[in-house]
């Protein structure tokens, strides 16, 4: 079904993503500085996967965020994947329009020659055909964050952002899930970037882990997966897991 | 039709301009005059003065000391006697107030505001003949006319300073004259009634269409004639004049006919003129604006001085 | 540990909860009905008490309305003030609307404009309407654009503050997924601004309406607004009761044709209140 | 792959950002001058073309104003319509915020009042004022009475817009955390409602003083609409221009001392949008 | 640092929990009638901790906003620990008034005699000591929801309904969380009530574990765990998870 092993496409054809973010302060309600970040700076391959991990409110959502051309007020420089593709976004929270129905919310992010595309295996896999005629407010939290994925999974992007997808899922579904992405990832040449807290999830899906450290976010370390995915089975975790749970702690 | 000049008037809907000019047409007098007479009916006083500036109209109805503040300040209006009815302070016919002099610590209400002629014409003779201040001494109340008029039926005015025809009706109501503006303008000095309001017309309109003029005037001669002597005339004013009752209408009629004026124009500019020193004394600038004297060219000169 | 409503009602024992799913007492044709009746009623009632020839009782309003209405008189006074209304509205809405979004949106237009605004705001009607009759002539033109002048700082102002309520992570999704500006309006930003527009059009409808008046009063030869004044100077409050009422009849009937139904369509996405 | 201006701006090269943290050109104040000053320009240079009688320049209003200031009669008059414009908004504030609340909230009782609602907002202000004055007379109290209903169903149906958008979320949590009734209020109910509370306050105070003018001019012996009546009667357009401005003045003083600020308190934790 | 084996309270001073939903329909904004729960009934002993779990969209939310009294069209019964106590809520989101600091929401939950009670230590282990005076705008999603446990924890309340509370947290902070958690459960008689899709969580905190079908949520099995807190070492839970997940598929 997906194809586990996608062979990075030759370069040329796109760039790779370069983020250098030298410091980022937000002005809080008080008139306080509050330093979110330090000092990143990484690339992702063209076509490739990449995961930021980080403890909470270290700056993980703030980087994305500056990389979806959200936040400019920054010091540092960006290089996005050329081509004038499109970016698809997964926020932390669905941003639902909840005034439009889950189909209408979908369909609105598709770009003109798309509009009437058919949509019904993407509901049927995301598990949301039922649900394509309700509203937002009508949704549960996961179904709600299904419908966020639909419509990023819908317009095939050729920069992926996601900020943790698959929290307030089962895992059943969370599975299923993660196969589509992999699944859209490879379909096209893609490139993505995932923020996770969930250490399993970003080793099976991942060509480079990101790893931060706590706020303001510094660059704790870069760890690159060379195993294909479909080695990446259960006894492999199993080694790799507590060696990168050694190395950076507190992750697992 | 064709060569015939139309002139178009500004009205008052239920004024008493309307029940004139509904007569002159009725009666054909403006067709023989040679005028095409075109009403324009609006529903406040302001309105016409908006109109004629906008020159949506060409001729209203308003009074000379209006014309002649507009004169001061560079407008060419100018003005021709129409009526001579003007306001009365009315009390009530059972109210034991017999003069001016009665008036203290009364509620009495102004239609027209406290610049209006007659009540500064009224408030000089009080206090030349009683040595009160009415302005001082009272609790006065200015508000809308037919609002005053209402208020002085419920009792809760003791007098009430309105325009001729509230005062009018509220004669035929059993209400009582204490004391109308043009008795006031006499025993201060003029030497009969002069008229207050009067139609109202730009010169240039008047050099332009001088026929026009001509023609309206002796149109309004002719109805004012009519109506004076006709009642047969007023029976078909009926509808227009909504009188609720038959008190009402005679009273209505016979103050139209007494204010029909009678006077040669040259008396009658003889007495404005004094009138207007003593309004300038009474009132002042804010009253007259910068002139201390009557604007010359208020009252209108068709070349025919004196006719 | 002092006792409290919710608990005790759960507290005490198995409570057996039926399953309601909404069945209002009275439809909602008939509730109207019940209004406008009880409204009748005690309209009725305070004119047998007051007893006064300033609040006429039902019948004699509904004598002065046929006695009008039979010649025609009413109807064609009422269509020319709904004439006015009508343009001057759409007018005031458009344009007003259009000012407030982008002065909601943008701080520093804001911060320049703001004075202006107010001073708009705060012009009394009787200067506007002078003003247009005079520099444009007495003609509809000029009475409809004094009208929408009058009304315009108003949607503004609640435009306006409806702008800077705009959900800015809506707005952010839209400019990710590269909406173009037609589709962020009408799909992210409008339907935010709807009980903005709302409340802008409920309150504009009758502040046009009654600045429609004035504009009339001081330089029109037909309308409701000169009819009122003429009758106000007979004080017949009778018939101005009776074109008053058919003003608001029409506004009635507007309200539940079309206002109700098409709120109830753009809003059905609201997630219903319990019990309501 | 069509171009698109963000795709332009980020792809071509590696982009220099500098961190521009919110730094104005102007100054907020300077800015306010700078608007008053080129409404002033703007005025005088359309009284210099219309060179007209009905608007006059700044200095011959500057001159109307002086000759009543140097009286104290301006001051006195603005005193007068000041506190019934404050009386009645205050009064106008509270019951309609009330009344519109509860019918947001309650879709029932808004089914039945809302005809009630239509009613009230379109009886032209002419009949309410009149009507107040005749059965209580040519008072304080009847005029302030009759500025307040003749605004309360704006505040109505602006509140009741918003009460209707009320978060059901926040209000769940208030009622598992057991907030009290005027926590609830005061802390979840109000600041939802503050954006409809400053959009029906600002058109509530110009509504209020235009209809204060009509309350003046019909029955009252002073105020700010009385002496405007005096001079359009004697059409004086540079006095009615004065006293006008002069209640303007107070208003921009109130924005700006009071309202502004109060306003920057209330919204402070509003994120701001991006480059303002 | 917490007392892992809380003995269960003398009965009397507390009731059991004891929901009977029989059924619980919505009505969509189209009209349609949307069927949530079926038929769902299990009891929560009082003082002890409990836990539901389900797919996604099954009608966890659901049956947690009946119990705190959200929402009262439902077919069945519903008994609430006696006493009066407070009940505390984690929703799904953050839900704090965004109007109002960190602090602010916080101390607005307090009952009166509680106000101005010294939170410092609660919010040094919530990691949000240098976030007291910020707003909710101003906070990473993590941070938002450690608010929201805040806000829940300060309390003191005698029922503590959970809606995933530690999702979108590292892993670090959220293990200490359960230990705050377990600590301010055990402090006091408190009947706990928890949705989660981790069953590892969910193994550690529970006493018992009520497993939901898909949507119309059904019973599909309710597991209790004796063994004490203490006792629920890496080992353990190596031989319960892997049962677990073999009796109810796709929980893990
Ligand atoms: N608008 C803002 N004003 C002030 N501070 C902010 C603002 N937005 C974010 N911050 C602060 O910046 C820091 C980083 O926030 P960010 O949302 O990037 O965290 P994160 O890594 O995504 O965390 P999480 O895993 O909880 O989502 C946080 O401490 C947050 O409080
Ligand atoms: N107001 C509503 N109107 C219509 N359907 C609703 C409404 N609220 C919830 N539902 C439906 O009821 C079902 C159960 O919702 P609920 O929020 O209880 O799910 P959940 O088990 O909490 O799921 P999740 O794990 O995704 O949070 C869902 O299918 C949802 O779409
Ligand atoms: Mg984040
Ligand atoms: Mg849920």
């Amino acid at each position: 079904m997906s194809n586990l092993s996608k062979p990075i496409p030759p370069a040329g054809d796109q760039d790779a993503l370069e983020v250098e973010i030298r410091g980022k302060t937000f002005r809080g309600a008080d008139g306080d500085a509050v330093r979110a970040i330090d000092e990143i700076a990484f690339s992702v391959a063209p076509g490739s996967f990449a995961t930021l991990i980080g403890p909470s409110g270290c700056g993980k959502t703030t980087t994305l965020r500056i990389i979806l051309g959200l936040d400019r007020e920054f010091d540092g420089r960006l290089k996005l994947p050329a081509g004038g593709g499109r970016i698809a976004a997964v926020f932390q929270e669905p941003r639902l329009l909840p005034w439009r129905t889950v189909e209408e919310n979908v369909r609105l992010a598709l770009s003109d020659e798309d509009t009437g595309r058919d949509l019904d295996d993407l509901f049927a896999v995301l598990g949301l055909a039922e649900m394509r005629s309700r509203y937002p407010g009508e949704l549960s939290l996961g179904l709600a964050r299904r419908a966020a994925l639909a419509r990023a999974f819908a317009i095939r992007p050729s920069l992926l952002v996601l900020d943790e997808p698959f929290v307030s899922l089962d895992e059943q579904t969370a599975s299923r899930l993660r196969t589509l992405l992999t699944d859209v990832w490879s379909a096209r040449p893609t490139t993505a970037l995932m923020v996770t807290h969930n250490l399993r999830e970003a080793v099976q899906l991942s060509d480079r882990i990101i790893f931060l450290t706590e706020r303001p976010a510094r660059m704790r370390g870069v760890y690159d997966i060379t195993t294909p995915r479909a080695d990446r089975d259960a006894r492999w975790r199993e080694a790799t897991l507590p060696a990168l749970a050694k190395r950076y702690s507190g992750v697992l | 039709a064709e060569d015939r000049a139309t002139i178009r008037v500004g009205i008052l809907k239920f004024g008493t301009v309307n029940w004139e000019l509904d007569a002159m047409k009725r009666a054909g007098l403006d067709t023989a005059a040679g005028v095409d007479v075109e009403l324009v009916p609006f529903a406040g006083e302001d309105a016409t003065a908006v109109a004629l500036q906008a020159g949506s109209v060409d001729m209203i109805v308003s009074d000379w000391l209006w014309v002649s503040r507009l004169r001061a300040t560079g407008a060419d209006y100018t003005f021709v006697p129409y009526s001579t009815s003007v306001g009365s302070l009315m009390v009530p016919g059972d109210s034991d107030v017999r003069g001016l002099g009665d008036l203290k610590d009364r509620s009495i209400g102004v239609a027209g505001g406290p610049l209006d002629k007659n009540w500064l014409l009224i408030q000089a003779l009080a206090r030349k003949d009683a040595g009160i201040d009415l302005a001082a001494e009272n609790d006065i109340v200015y508000g809308a006319p037919p609002l005053l008029a209402e208020k002085a039926r419920q009792g809760e005015l003791d007098a009430v300073l309105n325009f001729w025809h509230y005062a009018a009706r509220l004669e035929a109501a059993g209400f009582r004259t204490l004391v109308s503006g043009t008795d006031a303008a006499m025993q201060l000095g003029t030497s009969g009634p002069v008229a207050a309001i009067g139609w109202v017309f730009g010169d240039d309109f008047a050099e332009r269409n001088p026929k026009a003029i001509e023609g309206f005037l002796a149109a309004d001669k002719a109805t004012k004639e009519l109506l004076a002597t006709s009642d047969a005339a007023w029976e078909e004013l009926r509808p227009l004049m909504k009188a609720e009752d038959e008190a009402t209408f005679t009273t209505l009629r016979q103050r139209y006919r007494e204010g029909i004026p009678s006077r040669s124009p040259a008396d009658e500019a003889k007495d404005t003129e004094t009138l207007y020193e003593l309004l300038a004394k009474i009132g002042g600038e804010r009253l007259v604006g910068p002139a201390t004297t009557l604007s010359p060219g208020t009252y209108f000169d068709d070349g025919k001085n004196g006719s | 540990m002092a006792p409290d409503h919710r608990a005790d009602a759960t507290d005490t024992a198995l409570l057996q909860r039926p399953a309601a799913l909404g069945r209002p007492v009275f439809g909602p044709r008939l509730v109207t009905a019940l209004s406008l009746a009880g409204l009748l009623a005690l309209w009725w009632i305070a004119a047998i008490v007051a007893d006064s020839r300033v609040l006429p009782a039902p019948p004699a309003v509904a004598e002065a309305f046929w006695r009008d209405a039979a010649t025609g008189e009413l109807f064609f006074h009422l269509a020319m003030t709904l004439m006015r209304v009508i343009a001057a509205f759409v007018l005031a809405m458009a344009i007003g609307s259009v000012i407030g979004i982008v002065l909601g949106m943008n701080r520093e237009a804001n911060r320049f404009f703001d004075p202006w605004l107010i001073l708009f705001l705060n012009i009394p009607a009787l200067v506007v309407i002078v003003l247009a009759y005079i520099w444009f002539g007495l003609n509809e033109a000029a009475a409809i654009g004094a009208i929408a002048v009058n009304k315009i700082p108003n949607v503004v102002v609640t435009m306006r503050e409806g702008a800077r309520t705009l959900d800015r992570d809506l707005e952010e999704m839209a400019s990710v997924y590269r909406f173009s500006a037609g589709r962020t309006l009408r799909h992210v930003v409008l339907p935010q601004l709807q009980p903005y527009f709302a409340a802008a059009s409920r309150t504009g409808i009758s502040l046009i309406w009654k600045i429609a008046l004035v504009v009339e009063l001081l330089g029109r030869s037909n309308g409701v607004g000169f009819q009122i004044n003429l009758y106000f100077q007979l004080f017949d409050v009778a018939a101005i009761l009776a074109y008053t009422l058919a003003f608001v009849a029409v506004m009635l009937t507007i309200e539940f044709l079309l206002v109700q139904p098409f709120e109830a369509h753009s809003t059905r996405w609201r997630p219903r209140r319990a019990g309501s």
